[in-house]
């Protein structure tokens, strides 16, 4: 019987988690719709609700009661895994990212993570990057020619990036001594802890980076609307599209800047001046900023070439993060 | 947004919901055939934008609701248009915009289709050579009425033309 | 022989490159646009009026008093009342135009003699809007106003007839008529945007 | 029964099915995806067992870095080529599959056998996590075959690029 109520608590925390993840993505979409709008001098959504506040709802009814249409020349069964298998890895992030210290309320500790875990960058890293394969297996279930390109297109960027990737967040981690994220952001305290200010070089490639992992602009090769008609996500349509966006576009983009957050701009760390709940609203007016300027580097940049983007990642930014994993063990070993 | 119909029952407010939420997110293919599609960009550009209306510009036909025929169709395009149509899932609509796609424009040719409704329903004709982006604009909010009197139930009513403020052209 | 010149194109130095120079002046453009105040039409909300000249759905002028000679010598041989379209069923705009199946024009003899016209229709599903039946028409007659609102459910409703074009017309007049016959709905307007024009 | 042998059974039977999978699919993006599947359940099995840096590292690179190259080239190859079965791999593959099943149970058998703790006991592990203690067998013990496997890792990689380079046909053509 223990069981049976350990499972359904379980049960009832993940789905409430689900649904919360579902509605942050879709407002999401309304932040990056009006900050869009605004860089082009127009209002965005403005029409549907307050200033646009219930567009996500209209769009995510629509989506969700669209025909469920499944061509007939597409592996049927991959082709609805694999919008699952780029939703579900990217919200299983989350479970890992710390959003603000312990806090007690009414009597009962609130803790702000499902888990801490001592190799949660580690679990991170590899569980945003199961995603890609949501991306490859659609254009290949597709079975038609841009999915098919889109797809690789994706893999190509993305193999590279993720060993950038990799490699920038050694110098965080040498400088903390941890892979737990908790630890990390305990390790910088004070403004002039921050990793940003020892970091510099980490940090513009993993910016890079999760502009790459992601697919905004600079690199969105994978749905390229001008050369690939919608890229891999072509063929999909109803839920099945709208999973895709939301996972690639909205979390993934959000869980990223949580953790440049953390490594980079010391998490929850600032002065307590708004009571017990200071830890929080720094994480997230961190979180929003950084949100924000991805944001802003996507409406601003045209897109590189495929070929352009693989070189950048091997000739420039894997150099870049071996001269700072260089100079970061240089300055460990001699402070001690 | 429920009706009550005469024996005081609530009816169909799910289908309003639904009608609200398709209705306000109308996601067009870019398809664009000739000259109208040039005012058909403009009316997505910042000085008219669609977005307002929740309308953006889907690439692939299969995440699109409507299809806005913008341009000549001419008999070696039409099979093309046609499959496109095909692919749009359920519920879709189809705008035709301008004389050409309606009714085949200044074109009584061989080679253009005498309007688009000869290969795929029609739900909105809009005159025009090009028409305005304004009066894409008012084929858009027919469209959206024309799906909320369809889910009412009722026929369309005569909507008395108002004349809102004139704003000036370049602010 | 053609000539080709070739144009150096601009390289980036060191810094610019090292430093993404470049692309810190595409934030700041972008940034700047992001607190500017937005230069939409609210469409639905507020309209922009097209200018005089804009080529609008037609309108037919009505026998108000302001007609031009050609209209008295023909009045004679018509029977119109007043505030009635002035057409008098001369078939020139249907000759001037470049789709001439758009119109349906149709008039009757009536015992006293005189003609009446009985149909004005035009089909603006496939008018071009090039405003040749208003150069054509010699009593002045047929206009194009700014009026642009009027897509249907059906073919037939974008079919105008010779009643609401005179009413159009009328309409037209009494909001429009005395405005200056200008494309731009002001001279400020348009100074601020292309300056000072001299006209010769 | 505890929860976390609820999911040590579910995961290596998860396990043990999709590397079934992986041998029986006709349809290699199938095997292939049951390769991803067997490799994410046996990184489940990791983590139930206490040792989430490798759990973590299999997903990391084994799940990710190096499936993702079978996916690519595999994508690539004509439907009809992939469904292809050629005999006489076949037959090779039987005594090959028999040694590797034989080194296999050797290794589970003898690691049944053997001391089911090494040097770090579970209270120590608590205390200074896994990552510390990987890393101090591995920069002490075992740091000389660590270091031949970097370095056999290294000439792999210079092998591969130098077989991967394209032929300088131009160079030829000028010879010519």
């Amino acid at each position: 019987m223990e069981l049976i109520g350990v499972i359904l608590g379980l049960v009832v925390k993940s789905v409430i988690f689900v649904i919360g993840m579902f509605l942050l993505a879709a407002y999401l979409t309304l932040v990056e719709r009006k900050f869009a709008g605004h860089i082009q001098q127009r209002p965005g959504p403005l029409h549907v609700g307050f200033h646009g506040l219930l567009q996500p709802i209209a769009d995510a009814l629509k989506v969700i009661t669209k025909e469920d249409l499944v061509p007939d020349f597409v592996d049927k069964l991959l082709f609805y895994m694999a919008s699952l298998l780029a939703f579900v890895p990217a919200i299983m992030i989350l479970a890992v990212i710390p959003f603000g210290e312990k806090i007690t309320l009414f009597g009962y500790e609130l803790k702000p993570y499902i888990t801490d875990l001592n190799v949660g960058l580690i679990l991170a890293l590899a569980l945003g990057s199961i995603s890609i394969y949501g991306v490859i297996f659609a254009g290949w279930a597709s079975n038609s020619k841009y999915p098919m390109i889109g797809g690789l297109r994706k893999a190509a960027v993305l193999i590279g990036y993720e060993v950038a990737l990799g490699f920038a967040l050694v110098g965080p981690i040498m400088m903390a001594g941890s892979f737990s994220l908790r630890e990390i952001v305990e390790a910088q305290q004070g403004f002039f802890g921050a990793f940003i200010w020892y970091q510099p070089i980490a940090f513009i490639v993993f910016l890079f980076a999760i502009l790459a992992e992601t697919g905004r602009t600079p690199f969105d090769v994978q749905e390229a609307e001008a050369e690939l008609v919608s890229g891999y996500n072509t063929e999909y349509s109803g839920m099945k599209f709208g999973l895709f966006p939301l996972a690639e576009w909205y979390i993934a983009t959000f869980v990223l800047s949580a953790i440049a957050v953390i490594l980079f701009f010391g998490g929850w760390n600032g002065p307590h001046i708004f009571g017990p709940f200071s830890s929080y609203i720094w994480f997230l007016l961190k979180l929003g900023i950084v949100f924000m300027f991805l944001l802003w580097v996507h409406w601003t940049l045209p897109r590189y070439r495929v070929d352009q983007i693989t070189e950048l990642a091997w000739k420039v930014m894997l150099p870049l993060t071996f001269i700072n994993i260089f100079l970061t063990a240089f300055i460990v070993v001699i402070k001690g | 947004m429920a009706i009550m119909n005469n024996n005081g029952i609530i009816l169909s407010t799910v289908d309003e919901v639904l009608s609200w939420g398709r209705r306000n997110s109308l996601w067009p293919v870019s398809i664009g055939l000739a000259c109208c599609a040039i005012e058909m960009m403009h009316t997505a550009a910042s000085r008219f934008d669609t977005d307002r209306l929740g309308i953006i510009f889907r690439g692939s036909p299969r995440q699109s609701d409507v299809l806005i025929v913008a341009g000549t169709v001419v008999n070696k395009v039409a099979p093309m248009l046609k499959l496109i149509y095909d692919q749009m899932p359920d519920p879709k609509w189809v705008i035709s915009m301008g004389g050409c796609a309606s009714a085949g424009g200044p074109f009584p040719t061989y080679s253009t289709l005498q309007g688009v409704d000869r290969i795929i329903p029609v739900d909105v004709y809009i005159p025009g050579c090009p028409p305005t982006p304004q009066a894409l604009l008012w084929g858009i909010t027919e469209l959206q009425r024309k799906i909320k009197a369809k889910k009412e139930g009722k026929e369309m009513k005569e909507i008395p033309l108002k004349f809102p403020k004139p704003s000036m052209p370049i602010k | 022989m053609v000539k080709v010149r070739y144009v150096e194109r601009p390289t980036l130095s060191t810094v610019e490159k090292i430093f993404f120079i470049d692309f810190v002046y595409g934030l700041k453009t972008t940034i700047r646009n992001f607190f500017r105040k937005t230069i939409t039409t609210i469409y639905p909300k507020e309209k922009l009026v097209p200018p005089k000249r804009f080529r609008g759905t037609h309108a037919h002028r009505a026998k108000d008093g302001n007609e031009p000679p050609s209209f008295v010598v023909l009045a004679k041989f018509m029977e119109i009342h007043d505030y009635e379209s002035r057409c008098v069923a001369c078939y020139m705009c249907q000759q001037a135009c470049p789709m001439p199946t758009l119109f349906k024009i149709e008039a009757e003899q009536l015992p006293n003699g005189k003609k009446r016209v009985t149909t004005f229709d035009m089909n603006l599903l496939n008018c071009l809007y090039c405003g040749l039946c208003v150069d054509a028409c010699p009593v002045d007659c047929i206009i194009m106003t700014d009026e642009f609102e009027n897509a249907g459910e059906r073919r037939n409703q974008c079919v105008i007839h010779k009643d609401d074009m005179t009413e159009r017309g009328i309409s037209f007049d009494r909001r429009r008529g005395n405005e200056p016959d200008r494309i731009w709905i002001d001279d400020k307007a348009r100074e601020k945007l292309w300056g000072q024009i001299e006209w010769t | 029964m505890d929860l976390s042998v609820i999911a040590f059974w579910s995961f290596s039977t998860l396990a043990v099915l999709s590397a079934i999978g992986v041998v029986f699919f006709k349809n290699i993006i199938y095997s292939v995806l049951s390769l991803i599947s067997t490799l994410i359940m046996v990184s489940g099995l990791f983590f139930t067992l206490g040792a989430e840096l490798v759990g973590a590292l299999q997903i990391l690179i084994y799940a990710v870095a190096i499936v993702v190259f079978y996916v690519l080239v595999i994508s690539t190859v004509p439907e009809y080529k992939g469904k292809a079965i050629d005999p006489k791999y076949m037959l090779l593959s039987l005594p090959v599959g028999f040694l590797l099943f034989l080194e296999l149970a050797y290794v589970s058998v003898y690691g049944a056998w053997a001391s089911n703790t090494g040097i770090f006991k579970p209270e120590v592990l608590n205390e200074i996590g896994n990552v510390k203690a990987v890393s101090t067998i591995l920069f002490t013990k075992f740091l000389f075959p660590f270091e031949v496997a970097s370095l056999i890792l290294l000439v792999a990689m210079i092998g591969a690029i130098i077989l991967g380079r394209k032929e300088q046909v131009m160079d030829e053509e000028e010879v010519k």
